[in-house]
This record gives C-alpha cells, structure tokens and sequence, in this order.
C-alpha cells in the first residue's frame, strides 16, 4: 500500500515535471513575453528594460531551472498581468472551478448512471433506444452552442437564471447542465455496457439461481461490480472538466480557472498558464491515484490481502 | 439599477493593475479617471483645459510649465493634497527604473519641481507642445506618503486618490465596486451627479453581455458592435448611444528595402489597394455610426491633424485593377495581412481586395504577437488601430508609425524631418504645417491606408441619462436616472 | 416412471432466436429423476445440455423461448415462473462450470453463502453464519469461520468449487443440478469434488441431475444416464446398460474414442465418428447422426421410432446394432 | 537413438503482480529441467493446470528465453541459430484451435505462412506444398480459400497441425492440442498424429492433463509439479509401476469409463499448489500422504534407475526411510 | 465441413452475406453512414453545386433570413451573413473544412498513437513503461488549455489547428491500440508467426495490425468527430482557424454575435455540426456494434 502511494506519487511528480517542462518550452519558445508585457505603443526600450526586469533575457534553460527551483519552494511565481502572486491567484479562482467540476460530474452521474442501467436491463427495447439517442445527440451537440441555447431560454426567455457571475448557487445552475451533459453520455455507456456484461456474468446467473429477488440481483449484485470502472472514469473526468471547463466558464463569465487560464493565454501570462495547467495536470494524476483507491475499496480483488 | 442608485456595468477585460500607471486597457484609464484626478482637465465638449488639482498654469520656457495648485483637497485616506503630492507622483512614474507600463505617457517628463507647497513646475526632456494634453490625461496624482509607502502593488491591493469616485471592493479579474466620494472638493470641473455606487463586472465574452443586457442583469456595457447595437435598439427597456471615438484605423504596408512583399515597394500596386476598398461602405455599414472616413493617418481632432494639403483617393475597382495590371500583377497578387481586432472589418476589406485580384491571406494574431512580427519586419500588409491614448494631439498619432521608430515600416526620411520639426515646435503655424506637409507626402506615396475612425456603441437601460465622447470615457460621476 | 419422480420434464423444446435463424437448443425431451438418484447427461459440446439446466431452473436467456409439456417439481408446475420463483435457491438449487466466474468478485464468501438462506429462510444473521460454517466444515474446508470472511479470488479453483456446493446445499434442497461442476478442475481436484458429490447426495438423499461431457464422470457416479446429440435424447437407461449395452450407434462410438487402459492399446487406432456436431439451427427431419453413423441407411432420413427394452430407451432405426 | 533437443537445468522465471497495491513477486515456473528428446520418441508431458507446461514447451520452440540453463538442439545451443534455424527444427501446435489460427487469412495462406517466411520455393510451388500437406492431414481443398471462423475446432486443429509439418520440422511441440475439442474428434486428431508421426518420422512432444490419452500416445512420459519434472519414465513402466506419490494421485483420478468402480480417493490434501508461495524441501509435501521427516526441509535429487528418474525421497538410498512419517492432513 | 444433411437446409448465408446483413441490419450505423455520405459528397462537389462564390461579399445585403423566414428569397436560400456573403454556399464549402479537420487530425494522431500502441502492446516491458508515461502525460495536460496557447502563440491557421490537434489527441488511439495488441499478442497465432521464423515487423503488420484494425477504425471516427468538435471551441474561443475560410466552427463563433436576434446564422452552422458529428458518431458506433461480437457459433 505505501509502496503503491510513493509509486504513485513520483510518478505523479515526474508527469508534473514533464507537463511543466513542455509548457514552459512551449510557451516561451513560441513567442515573446516582454512585448505582451509592454503594451499598445510600447517602445524598443521599454520592451528592453521589461526583458532585463523579468530575466527575461537570459538562456532559457536557466530560466526553467529557476523556476523550477521556485516552485519547489512553494511559490509560483508572480503574474505578468496582474502583477499578484499566481499561487494565490489560483487559490482565489480554484473553489469556483472545484464547485462546477464537481456539481457537473454529479449531474452526469445523476442521469446516466440510472439510464445506463435501465437500458442494460431493457436492452435492444425503446428505453435502450431512447438512452442511447440521448446520448448520441448529447454528444454531438458542442457544449458552448448547447449553453448559448440555455441561456437563451433560460435567462432571456424565462429570466429563471443569472446570465453570468458566481454568487449564488443560482449561478452555477447552467454552468453544471452545459458542461456535466456533455460527459454523460461517456458514463452512460460505461455504465450499460458494465450493465450488460456484468448481467451476463457468470455470478448473476448463480445470485439468480439463489432465488434472490430481481432488485437485489440488479442493484446488490450487478451494479456493485458495473460502478467499478466508472469511479476511475469520473476521476478522468473530473480532471477533464477542470480542464475543459474553459469554454463554459467564459460564456458565463464565471471566474475560475478555466477562465483564469483563457485570460492568461490571451495575455500571454505565461506564469499563470503555467501553474494552471501544471495544477491541471498534478490534478489528474491524484485524481486517478484516488480512482484507484476507490476502486480497490470496491474491487476486493485489488485490496491488500 | 436605479433603485439603490448603482449602475451595474460590465467590461470584457480586467485591468492588470488599479493603478493607472500599470495598466494599458480602457477600463483602467476609466477607473483611473474616476478614482483619481489629473492637473487638468480637458473639457470633453468643448476641448477647452480647465484646471482640476492645478488652479491655474503658465508657460516659464520651452520646456516648464508651471503649476498653481489647489488648496483643501484631500486624498481617499485623509491626506491632505500638495506640491509634494505631484512632485513625488510624476518624478516617480517619470523614473524608467519604476516600470510604468505607457512610457509614452512619461518619458516626456524630465523632472517635476517643488516651488512652494502649492507651487510646481513640470520640466520635460525637449520641447514638448503636448504636455497639457497628456497632464489632462493619463498623469493621475497619487498621494505622496501612502504611495512610497505601499507602492504600485498596495496602490493596486486598496486604491487611493482624489477622484470623485473611490475603491471600495477590488476582486482582481473579476469584479471592482466604486463607491460615490462623498468628500469630494467643490468646484472640480467634473461635476458629481447622483449615482452612489458603480458595480464594475468583468465579462469577457461579448453575448454574455449582451444576454445580460436582454435579461436586465446589467446597465450598462460599451465597445457593442454596430450589428448587435442596432438589434438591442429594437428592445424597448434599452437605449443605444453611438459616439466617435479617437481611435483610428488603417492599413500599413510594409516598404522596407527587405520587405516579404515586393510588391508593396510598387507605389502603384498601393494605389490599388487604396482604389480597391469601399471605405464609404464598410465605414456605413459595418463600423457603424459615427465612423468617419480618414485621408489621413490621425484623427481629425488631434491638434496638427491637417488633411487639407492630402491627396484624396476615391473607390474604383477598375482604376485599381488597371493600377495593378500596370505594376505587373494584372493576373493577381498574393499579399499576407496581419490584424488583432474588428475582425468583421478586416473580413471585409480582404473581400474587397480579392475582387481586385489580390488574394490577402489572414493572420488574425493576439496585439503583441502581431507587434512582434511587425517590428521584425515580417509583416506585409497591416490591419490596425490606434487609439492616441485619447492624447488629443498629432504628436501621439502619426509619428508613432513614421517616425523611424519600431513600428515604422516605411520610412521616408523626409515624412520623418516633418515629424520631428512638429513635434518639437511649440508656434501652432509652424507646427501645423509641419505636420500637414508630412501627412500630404504619406499621402501622395500612399505608406499606409488611413481607412476610417471607431465609434463606440455604448448600451445602457433606456432610463440612464448620459452622454457620449469621442475620449471613450464614459463619466458616471454626471450620470443621471431619467424619471 | 414418473410415479415416485422428484423431476418430471415431458417434451420440453428450447428455442433461441440467432441471427441465422431460429436455433432449437432442446429438441422435445423427456426425462425425470427419482429421489436420491443420480441423472447424469451427456453429451458432446453444443447439444444442448446447459440449455435443458437452465430451461429447468427458468434461468434461460432473453432470447430463448422455453415450451413443456410437463415441468414439474414434486408435482408442482415449476413452468410456473411464481412457483419457481419460490423453489429456485431453496428446493431446487444448482452449481455451475466455472467456480472462478460463478461466484461474485465483489461479497465475500460468508455474504454470499447466507444471503439465499436468509431470503428463503428469514434466518438471522448469525443463524445463516452457523449453518454456512457447518456446511463448510461438511464439504472439506478446514478453518471455515475464517474463510467466511474471504473473497473468492482468494480461494483456489477447487475450494471455490467446494464453496459452490456448499451455497448449493445451504437451504437443504432436495435436487440439485450441476453443470459440469468438475469440467475446470485438475483431474486430481475433480476426483475429489465428484466424490464430495457422490457423498453428499447419497447422505442428503438428494436428486442429482449431473451434466458432464466426460463419459469417465458418467460411469462413475450416474444411476441413470440420459445421452444427448442435437438437442435430443437418443438413448436413455440405467449406467450399467448403458456402457455395458449401448444400443445408439452414437453412444457406442463416444465410448470407442476414449482411450481406455487396458481395452485400447497404446499407439493404436482409436474409434472415432466422422464430422463434428451439426448446427442446431434450423428445422431436422430424421435422425439427426445420420451423417456421422456408420450403420446410416436411407430410412435414416425418415421419422425415427424410439425403441424401449425396460427402462432402456434408444431412438435408433435399427433394432440392435450389429 | 540420439538426442534431437535437450534442456540443461532450464529455469524460467517471471516477475508477476497480483493487485497493484501488492509488489512484484518471483514466480519460478520453470524451475531447474533436464530433459533430453530423443528421435522419433513421443514424450508426454502431464500435470496439473500452472506446472509448467507451456511455459516449457514455449522454451522448447525457442518463443521464451529461458532465464537460467542451456536449451540445444541438435547439440547446438539455441542462442547460437538464428530464428530461421529454429523454425526449421521445432514448430508447434497450440491447445485454442480458435486463438492459434489468424482470423484474418485465408488456410491457405496460413498453412503457407511459414513457406512465405523463408521465402522456400516459387508461389505456385508453395501452393502445391500447402494442397499437399492439407491433403495428409485430411482437410479438403476447397478449404484452401476460406476462413478459420468457417472451420470446426477439429479443423482448425488439422490446419495447425499442416502449418506445424508443412516445413518438415523435426520436432512438433503439441501443447495440449485436444483438451478443447470434443471426444469424438479428439481420437481422430490423436489418430492423425500418431500416423503422421510414423509417416513423416517426427519427433513429438505431447503435453496433456489427460493421462489416458497420454498413455495412449505417448512413448515416455514425464511429470511435472510445480515448475519441475518429478517423474520421467517410458509409458508402460510409468503407468505399470508408479514411484512418486503425485503420480500415483494422478494415475488413481483416472475416470475410465468403467460403471460400478466408483470414485476414486486420490490421497491427496486439499492443499493447492502455488507457484507464488512454493512450499519448502520437496514442493509436494503439503500434499504427499507419504511425507517424512526430510520432505519440508530438504529438497529431493533426481534418482535415475535404468531409464526410470524419481524425484522422492522415498526412494533415495541416501534417505533414512524409517524416519518418523509426518503427520498427513487430516 | 460437409453440411449436415440432418436438418433442413437453412440457406446458411456466407460470411459476406452475414456480415452485409449485419451492416444494413443496423439501423444507426446506415442512418449515420449515409448522413456522413451526403455530408462528403457536399464537400466534394462544392465547386459543382454551390450557387455563389463562397466569398464574394455584398455589404448592401447583410444578415438576410433565409427563405423560411418572411422576408427570406430564393436568392439565397439560407440567407446570407454578415458580409452579405451568400450562406449555403459558405456552408457547402465549410462541409470541407470540417472534413478535412477532421480527417487530417485523425491521421497525424492515428499514425502517432497507433505506432505507439503497437509498440507498447507488442513489446511491453521498457517500451510499455514509456508509452505508458507518455500517454499519462498526454492525459494530464488540459487539451483544450495546450490547444489554445499554442495556437495564441502561433496564431491561428488550418496548418497549425490540425497540428496541433493532431500532436495533442493520440492518447486514445495509443490506449486502445495498446491493449488491443496486448489482447492480440497473447494469441496463439502471433506465438506461431514467431515460431515460424517470422520478423518482428512481419509480425506487427502481417498478424498484428490487421487484427487490431477493427477497432482502429472505430476509434478513428470517434476521434475525428472529436477533432471537428475541438476545432470549433477553438474556433469559437477565436483561436481557430482564421476568417474567411469558411470552417462551420468559425462560423458559429461568428454567428454568436447574432445569436439573440438572428438566430438562424447560428443555428444553421450549429446544426450542421451537431449533424456531422451526429453521423459520425452514430457510424463509429454501429461499426462498433459490427466489430465487437463475432460471437463464436
Ligand atoms: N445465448 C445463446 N444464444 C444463442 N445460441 C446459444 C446461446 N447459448 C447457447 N447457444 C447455442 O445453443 C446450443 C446448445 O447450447 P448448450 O449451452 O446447451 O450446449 P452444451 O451441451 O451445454 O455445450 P457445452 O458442453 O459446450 O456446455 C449450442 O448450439 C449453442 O451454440
Ligand atoms: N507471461 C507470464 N507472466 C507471468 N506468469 C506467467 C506467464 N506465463 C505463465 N506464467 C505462470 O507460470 C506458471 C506456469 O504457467 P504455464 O502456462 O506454463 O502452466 P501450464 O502447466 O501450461 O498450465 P495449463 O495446464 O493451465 O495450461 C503459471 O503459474 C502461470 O501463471
Ligand atoms: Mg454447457
Ligand atoms: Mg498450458
């Protein structure tokens, strides 16, 4: 067990080494941050005392050791635009962005988890049909035209929802539906296809043969071992929602990270992006070492004897 | 909203910094106006200076000024406002130790003296005609002992100034609260209304203002394009008010002896670019109202802004296709073009010139990478804006794209001596024609493609009583509610 | 016959829909088992043996259909899904192939032994705990309080297999059908567990319904065998008959193929049948080894009589084989 | 006779992970073989599921390295041939006639793949090669143009065998090559082998669980427990006189199909091997009836009479048998 | 195998008939197929069938409704957009560059992922660990936040969005394919190749690759369509690929604007994507479905 955590860890750490390594070479070798910097009409001087000011101007690998160094030291630097510590910057901007990630992934779970099991039970009838269809089509839908769509109804039409912001939990009502319909579908078919094989499994057929009623059959026996592959995918998930919540969180100005990132890269903020997607990143590998905790929790075949 | 006397307004881009001196984007120079007061003020309707912190002023030589200052106004915090206040703010942003983002605004200023405690002189480098202009503008007056106290960062963190309006909550990239001054010093030339509170949102994406405008979740919004303006004009709870702006817009075109395009160094194929866009058109239908169509690369206004002596040239597609024929490329033209913003307009021009045979390949670039290859010499043609820093003065337009600096990509010695000679001559005449001679020979060899000046579309609640400037400050201290 | 039966099945046809067409699994059987009895069916792979298991227990899948005369239990219609409903589990239980699958990964072995008892019997936790260890204990497993506590992956082939039996008994049912219950086991393990089987049943007094492919199996334990080919039952009798008299060609050819020490020798040629099992898809007319027959003749293809002897039952043109 | 393949103290060792939060474990499967096949013989090999087996055959065929010893064929060491070399020596035939044939060629093609590989003959000679051996092995040649998906398991067991012969090997390694098939077509795939066998004068390496048809087959057997080789005797003495204990459990669980013998009691615990955790001393003494005092602690030699080798210490003279018998499992 | 002639001779249909049967059996996989058809035979024909040049602007006509609209004309029968720019022919020639995206992208990462796959799957032991470690690096970087800030930097082109899509979506081909090989290369007949004296890239293209292309094929149109989706967000965050190139991505991005009050010109771009996307997808699936069970007989 604590062999597995240190593996884990270090793996998690190399994964972070590697992502900050790429993106730092990405970003900076890819333009010049100190004309950003400088603004409309900056002048060659000015660029030059920015470049001098930063560091800006010397070789790029001592650069990333620098800040390589500082990271570890537990402080990612300072933004370019804002001019604020990025650490707090992205501590100020996580809890909206932790708050969507989560709410989306429970409404994803909330609807596919049961429609994938009522299509797995009522396979190649109407209600698998009509489970599928909405997955199909939700799917395919982009998920910024989908949230414009929601926010024409629901804000300009019905005036039920707040347009944008993050107050209150009314706020974050659109945000969750556009971004967690968008993964449902991949649940719902884990979730059914789980359903199906697992219903065809061996042990079913000997819980059935027990006597045992339909329900503890579906819900004791079937679904215990379905839900399995869909905690490590709600832990992918989670991860890609923080990451992919960029679109949402611009179209209702809701101001987390993913919005934070977007701002960033448009401003060429290039510590933010950063730390951003280095946090996106250190995330998804905790995120899938917790899947894996979970998951050995409900496999026993993966628990310590 | 009207009820607790608050306008909720929203802005697609946060500043990086309160302070004004660290920030270039609209809404710092709007907050900074609000939150602080400059020397002068240069009334927005009739271009007249009055004074503001400053009583009065006077010319000693060529390169001082000398400033009479106002007595009894007190900072946000309870200091007291004076000479030192002045003398520490502009000799500190002056300073390129300290990193002020518009070197523009500053590196004009050689020092700031203290005469007496209610006298200072403004010493700049040359002879600088503008200077008024650009005290009226961006050189806010921080007070002396909080600023070397807390610095730019704590300026930012719980902003103080003189300004009708003050700070009260700052959530950095998303929302700022100004709150009405209520000490505010009679007599300021910028007159306070009634509104209490205004509630700034960062909203970056352009229809989720909109839809806040439709769902009455906001105010006021400005920079709406022409199209979505003249579509929220047909709803009945919202007014559209339209106004020029200084901002210009207009083609370069890379002249450079190594120049990607040689083509462009054919004064006839830039002829043909010129003949080949309908400005008229796009300026009325797609800029919108207020656009005005340019001869010249300045904005019309700006002191030493003279058209008179600029051939004009006129849509003709035929002319323009002869024009190319002739240069050589009768059978079509390949040309790169650069832009950051209004991209509709660029869409537009590009149709125009593919209807000549010039086949512009779009590289839409965020405004720094765009600078980047310009100044690397990379670019071929150009789709720009310039908006003089609402510097009302030729000195903060032309030369910035002739005068052999950075961003010059023709350079002609000759438009550059012009430059120099107005903008370092302080008799209006002479300065004047100067500047008409040097915009006449842009002109004539065609260095760039002036095309037309922005308006801006504000929309705001059809119950908000306010008016518009060609500054682009919308002024929310005189703001009213309609009954 | 079916006079003292514990299991009547009269005419009982499994149809599965495929895409090839209609697949009929079970072609009209009948059988029955008498109490403390042991049926054994065979046959080779495919004809249909898991089908007649699972038609019994109401445990086919969605896409087959199930049609009987008679399917009864003690007299009772067991074709009834709510009677069945009551006895499956309880009276009627069943072990299947493979003890690595048929037991839930998820629930310990404790867990899923007293869950049928406690459903069928509204016992006590510690009630199904007491009964689980004492049946555990019966079927060989040392230590069993701490095994309960277990999950299946940590248990070898055969002791799962032991468990299975064990959960098979644990509501004291008075059939039990078993499904190639040895087939995954080492030749070492299967003996074992055959004889646990043999014991049980005689001790327990229990029907067996034992299906297997292993003819070893068959003569071993069976008191009745029922020889399957098709989805039908072509001969039918006591063990001793059977492997002492085979009457179908296809009986007799299955015991020719097995090297038996001692009767075949060593390098020799062994008896085989021509071909592989047909395809169950499809209509049949006729007897359905008539390609594979060595003795097959044009009337072959006409209906086939089903010859009697006593309780020896054969379905075969010819009276006798030569 | 001379030996055509030996196997000098051949071991094979795998790093294996059960669970991930376990770490790796050593799993000797193949631990320590001699083994000499002699020409034309056909040696058995028997034991139970994970002794070993395929794991040793996939040395023979040269698929696995081994991790310790000297695998010669011929007398020349494997690691000095190169594939080609190999190819031409042993080939083999694998147990799933479903997973041993490529789904997406044609027989023809299949059965060719090894004369494709080496590039022998023209094409329309290989085509002739491949009617030829299909012919032997008995499969029509219509046949030639579909897919394995087409073909019974006893079929597909028949292509295998004509890949594994159409390049005259000298050695076929079957690894269980009817345990997946019905009886009836499991005798005439025995019978088809042993005709080849004498025909096309192979060597033959049959492994197998079933000790019926292993007697049937084979000429000389060996037994394996636990990744090693506890018995190797011709057929008849094995079978006539076994010495090891596990033989003799394996010989008692035979089910002939013989009504009224009953089941037999093998004599053995319920104790199940695992290779993970191999016991101490001799590997089979948790479950040996016989066991003494030496069997937990020390580990038995090869004893080799006349052709006969035991690994027991039952009968090594060396071995004081009135040692106090340990108690058996209960 | 002879036939038995026991029963009744059921027209046993060869594999190629089963296998049609099954195809046009599926209802989802023909709908999405022939919506998919249609959508590249648009795109192919553009030259051919659309009514205006897809560029040619006319300022005086804006944003016209379509037909259905009250004021719509046949004239342009979708309407025109904000340049006056005729909208059916924008979109016929958009079919294009959605499809080129998305094929373009599925190959570059196609040949990525698949090449590491194979390899990681075949070889397993080092070469699995640095696949392995790569793809979870690949997972842990944020596409869409990577896809913008290289394209901000680089600024947007068709060139550099399928680039760069391209170098950022291997990781599921790499995924499936790796355990696909892993499946496969435990199959007996990949162990009689070697034996035979077969070359390991015999082997990996002989044996290998055409057992595993099955489902390379199904994740090449799940990503595909997942590429032409990616496109559009950047497109829509204005990061993709650049104006007037007609990409029905971009054209949503664009339509936004008029979204509230025209809200056709957004509607219409949108649809067709969603229906592209739909048909894809619904093809992936059913080829899916055809693939997956050969259940044994
Ligand atoms: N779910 C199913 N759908 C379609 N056909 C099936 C299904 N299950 C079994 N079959 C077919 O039904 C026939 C009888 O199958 P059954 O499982 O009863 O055979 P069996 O005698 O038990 O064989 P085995 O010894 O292999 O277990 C076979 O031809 C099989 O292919
Ligand atoms: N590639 C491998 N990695 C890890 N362990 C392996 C591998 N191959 C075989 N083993 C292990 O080695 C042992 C011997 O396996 P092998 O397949 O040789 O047994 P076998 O005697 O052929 O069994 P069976 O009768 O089931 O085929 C088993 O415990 C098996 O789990
Ligand atoms: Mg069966
Ligand atoms: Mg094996």
């Amino acid at each position: 067990m604590l062999r597995f955590a240190t593996r884990r860890l270090a793996l998690a750490l190399l994964v972070a080494l590697t992502v900050s390594a790429i993106s730092f070479f990405l970003l900076r070798l890819s333009g010049d941050i100190a004309i950003a910097l400088a603004g409309e009409g900056a002048r060659d001087i000015d660029i030059e005392a920015i470049r001098a000011q930063y560091g800006l101007d010397r070789p790029l690998l001592f650069q990333y050791g620098e800040w390589l160094l500082q990271v570890l030291g537990g402080d990612l630097g300072t933004s370019l635009f804002f001019r604020t510590s990025v650490g707090a910057l992205v501590l100020d901007k996580l809890p909206v962005t932790l708050i969507l990630g989560i709410s989306s992934l429970l409404f994803a779970l909330l609807i596919s988890i049961p429609l994938g099991v009522l299509a797995a039970i009522y396979r190649n009838t109407w209600i698998d049909r009509l489970a599928l269809s909405i997955a199909v089509v939700g799917q395919a839908l982009p998920n910024f035209f989908f949230a414009l769509i929601l926010v024409m109804i629901f804000s300009i039409g019905l005036r039920w929802l707040p347009v944008s912001g993050s107050g209150s939990w009314q706020n974050f009502v659109m945000p969750t539906i556009a971004l967690g319909y968008y993964v449902a579908p991949a649940f719902m078919r884990l979730v059914r296809a789980g359903m199906v094989e697992v219903l065809s499994a061996d042990y079913i057929r000997t819980a059935r043969a027990k006597g045992l009623s339909r329900r503890s059959v579906i819900v004791k026996h079937a679904l215990r071992n379905a839900v399995v592959p869909v905690v490590s995918l709600s832990a992918v998930q989670l991860g890609y929602l923080l990451g992919g919540s960029v679109v949402i969180e611009t179209i209702f100005a809701l101001d987390g990270l993913g919005f934070l990132a977007y701002e960033s890269i448009t401003q060429k903020d290039f510590p933010v992006t950063q730390a951003v997607v280095m946090l996106l990143s250190v995330f998804y590998v905790l995120l899938t070492f917790v899947g894996d905790l979970v998951n050995a929790w409900l496999d026993p075949r993966i628990r310590v004897a | 909203d009207q009820a607790n006397n608050s306008i909720r307004f929203a802005y697609d881009q946060a500043p990086e910094s309160i302070d004004p001196y660290f920030n270039n984007v609209r809404i710092g120079v709007i907050i900074g106006q609000h939150v602080w007061d400059t020397l002068v003020y240069r009334d927005p309707s009739s271009n007249e200076y009055k004074g503001l912190l400053a009583e009065s002023w006077e010319r000693i030589d060529d390169r001082t000024l000398e400033f009479k200052l106002r007595q009894g106004v007190t900072f946000h915090n309870g200091e007291a406002f004076n000479a030192d206040d002045v003398v520490y703010t502009l000799n500190f942003v002056a300073d390129p130790e300290n990193g002020v983002t518009t070197q523009q605004n500053v590196a004009w200023i050689d020092r700031a003296e203290k005469v007496d405690d209610y006298t200072v002189r403004v010493i700049s480098k040359e002879v600088f005609p503008a200077a008024i202009e650009y005290l009226s503008g961006p050189l806010a007056i921080h007070p002396n002992e909080y600023y070397e106290e807390v610095g730019p960062e704590g300026m930012d963190r719980n902003p103080v100034g003189t300004g009708p309006f003050k700070v009260v909550s700052n959530e950095p990239g998303k929302a700022i609260v100004l709150e009405k001054n209520e000490a505010y010093f009679e007599g300021s030339p910028k007159e306070q209304g009634p509104i209490e509170t205004v509630d700034i949102r960062i909203i970056p994406d352009r229809q989720t203002q909109v839809a806040e405008m439709l769902s009455q979740g906001m105010d006021f919004v400005m920079h709406v394009p022409k199209d979505q303006a003249e579509q929220m004009e047909q709803v009945p709870f919202l007014q559209v008010v339209s106004g020029e702006t200084m901002r210009i817009v207009f083609m370069q075109m890379n002249t450079l002896e190594n120049s990607p395009a040689p083509a462009l160094k054919d004064e006839r194929v830039r002829k043909a670019i010129m003949h080949a866009i309908d400005r008229e058109t796009i300026a009325s239908e797609i800029v919108g109202a207020g656009a005005r169509v340019l001869d010249v690369i300045c904005f019309p206004s700006q002191t030493g802004c003279d058209a008179s002596a600029a051939p004009t040239y006129d849509y003709d597609p035929e002319k323009s296709r002869a024009l190319l024929a002739e240069a050589g490329y009768g059978d079509g033209l390949a040309l790169d073009i650069v832009a950051y913003r209004e991209r509709n307009q660029t869409e537009a021009i590009i149709g125009y010139l593919k209807a000549v045979g010039i086949d512009a390949r779009l590289n839409f670039l965020q405004y720094a990478a765009m600078r980047e290859q310009i100044r690397a010499g990379e670019a071929e043609l150009t789709h720009q804006t310039w908006g003089s820093f609402s510097v009302n003065d030729v000195s903060a337009s032309t030369p910035v794209y002739f005068k052999f600096e950075a961003d010059d990509i023709t350079r002609n010695p000759e438009v550059r001596d012009l430059l120099q000679k107005g903008d370092t001559t302080i008799e209006p005449e002479a300065r004047n024609a100067a500047y008409r001679d040097a915009l006449a020979l842009i002109a004539e060899h065609v260095y760039g493609v002036p095309l037309w000046s922005l308006p801006v579309y504000y929309v705001a609640t059809s119950d908000l009583d306010f008016t518009a400037y060609p500054d682009e400050m919308p002024r929310f201290w005189e703001m009213d509610w309609k009954d | 016959m079916s006079g003292g039966a514990i299991l009547d099945v009269r005419h009982l046809k499994v149809d599965l829909a495929t895409e090839r067409g209609t697949l009929h699994a079970v072609r009209d059987i009948s059988f029955s088992v008498e109490p403390g009895r042991t049926l054994c069916i065979v046959g080779e792979s495919g004809c249909g043996k898991s089908m007649t298991s699972l038609a019994i227990m109401d445990l086919l899948p969605k896409s087959a259909r199930r049609t009987a005369e008679t399917l009864s239990f003690r007299g009772e219609d067991i074709g009834s899904p709510k009677v069945m409903g009551r006895l499956r589990g309880d009276r009627i239980a069943m072990i299947f192939q493979e003890p690595m699958t048929a037991l839930n990964p998820a629930y310990t072995i404790g867990d899923q032994l007293c869950e049928a008892y406690r459903h069928h019997r509204k016992a006590s936790a510690r009630e199904a705990r007491e009964k689980a260890i004492a049946l555990l204990e019966r079927v060989g497993i040392a230590s069993a309080g701490d095994r309960l506590g277990q999950f299946p992956h940590q248990l070898s082939g055969g002791l799962r297999q032991r468990v299975m039996i064990a959960m098979a008994l644990m509501c004291g049912p008075s059939l039990l059908i078993a499904d190639e219950p040895t087939t995954a086991l080492d030749v070492t393990i299967q003996a074992q567990i055959l004889r646990l089987l043999a014991e049980l049943q005689e001790e327990l007094g229990i029907a067996l319904v034992l299906i297997t492919h292993d003819l070893g199996i068959v003569a071993r334990i069976a008191d009745d065998v029922a020889v399957m080919y098709a989805g039908q039952i072509v001969e039918q009798g006591k063990a001793g008959d059977i492997f002492g008299d085979p009457h179908h060609p296809y009986t007799r050819g299955l015991i020719d193929c097995i090297p038996q020490p001692g009767k075949t020798r060593p390098g020799e040629r062994l008896g085989t049948i021509a071909n592989t099992v047909p395809s169950l898809v499809g209509e049949m007319r006729g007897c359905a080894f008539r390609d594979r027959c060595p003795h097959a003749r044009p009337v072959c293809a006409e209906d086939v009589p089903e010859r009697r002897a006593g309780d020896h039952m054969w379905r075969c043109v010819l009276e006798a084989l030569p | 006779m001379t030996a055509v393949l030996e196997a000098n103290d051949v071991s094979r060792l795998f790093e294996v992970r059960r669970g991930m939060f376990r770490k790796k474990r050593t799993l000797h499967a193949v631990n320590g073989i001699d083994l000499a096949i002699q020409a034309g013989e056909v040696l058995g090999i028997v034991g139970e599921s994970g002794c070993g087996k395929s794991t040793l055959a996939k040395i023979l065929l040269g698929l696995l390295p081994p991790s310790e010893g000297r695998v010669r064929y011929g007398g020349r060491d494997l690691t000095e041939l190169d594939r080609f070399a190999v190819a031409k020596l042993v080939q083999p035939v694998f147990q799933d006639p479903y997973s041993s044939l490529n789904p997406r060629r044609r027989i023809a093609a299949i059965v060719g793949f090894p004369l494709d590989v080496h590039g022998i003959g023209t094409k329309a000679e290989r085509r002739r090669m491949v009617s030829a051996i299909m012919e032997r092995v008995g499969l029509p040649s219509h046949f030639a143009e579909r897919y394995p998906n087409e073909l019974s398991g006893g079929q597909r067991q028949r292509v295998a065998i004509a890949r594994a012969l159409v390049m005259n090997p000298k050695i076929v390694v079957c690894d269980e090559p009817t345990s997946a098939l019905d009886v009836s077509v499991q005798s005439q795939i025995l019978n088809l082998l042993l005709e080849l066998r004498k025909d096309l004068d192979v060597t033959l390496v049959f492994i197998s669980h079933d000790l019926g048809v292993v007697e049937h087959i084979a000429t000389r057997v060996a037994v394996m427990y636990l990744g090693r080789i506890v018995e190797l005797a011709p057929t008849h003495e094995l079978f006539a006189d076994p010495k090891h204990p596990y033989t003799r459990a394996l010989l008692s669980s035979i089910l002939t199909p013989e009504p009224g013998l009953g089941i037999p009691e093998t004599g053995l615990g319920e104790a199940y091997p695992d290779p993970l955790n191999p016991p101490s001393g001799c590997r089979f003494h948790p479950r040996c009836r016989q066991r003494f005092a030496p069997c937990d602690t020390q580990a038995p030699r090869p004893l080799l009479a006349s052709g006969h080798m035991t690994e027991c210490h039952l009968h090594d003279p060396q071995i004081d048998g009135s040692l106090p018998q340990k108690d058996a499992y209960p | 195998m002879t036939e038995s002639t026991a029963f009744a001779a059921v027209a046993m249909p060869s594999a190629g008939a089963r296998l049609r049967r099954r195809v046009f059996g599926h209802k989802s996989l023909v709908f999405g197929a022939s919506l998919l058809a249609v959508i590249v035979l648009v795109a192919l024909l553009a030259p051919l069938i659309a009514p205006y040049d897809p560029y040619a602007q006319n300022l005086l006509a804006r944003t016209q409704p379509p037909v259905w609209y009250e004021a719509g004309t046949w004239a342009h029968p979708l309407g025109t957009d904000n340049l006056g720019r005729d909208y059916l022919s924008r979109m016929i020639y958009g079919a294009r560059i959605s499809l080129v995206i998305g094929f373009s992208v599925m190959v570059i990462s196609g040949l990525i992922g698949t090449t590491m796959g194979l390899l990681a799957g075949y070889f397993g032991g080092t070469v699995d660990l640095v696949v392995t470690f790569l793809v979870t690096t690949r997972l842990a970087m944020p596409v869409i936040l990577v896809a913008l800030a290289i394209v901000a930097i680089l600024g947007g082109s068709l060139l550099v969005v399928v680039l760069v899509l391209g170098f950022l979506k291997w990781d599921r081909f790499a995924v499936v394919m790796r355990s696909a090989t892993q499946q496969v290369r435990s199959q007996d007949y990949v162990a009689a190749a070697q034996a035979a004296g077969a070359s390991t890239p015999r082997i990996l293209f002989g044996e290998v690759l055409p057992n595993v292309f099955a489902q390379l094929v199904v994740v090449a149109t799940l990503e595909a369509a997942s590429a032409i989706l990616l496109e559009a967000a950047l497109s829509f965050l204005g990061l993709g690929v650049q104006p007037p190139l007609p990409s029905w991505g971009l054209m949503i991005s664009e339509a936004k604007a008029y979204m509230f009050f025209s809200f056709w010109l957004i509607a219409i771009p949108g649809t067709a994507l969603a229906l592209l996307i739909l048909a894809i997808n619904l093809a992936g699936d059913g080829l899916r479905d055809i693939v997956a069970p050969e259940g044994r007989e």
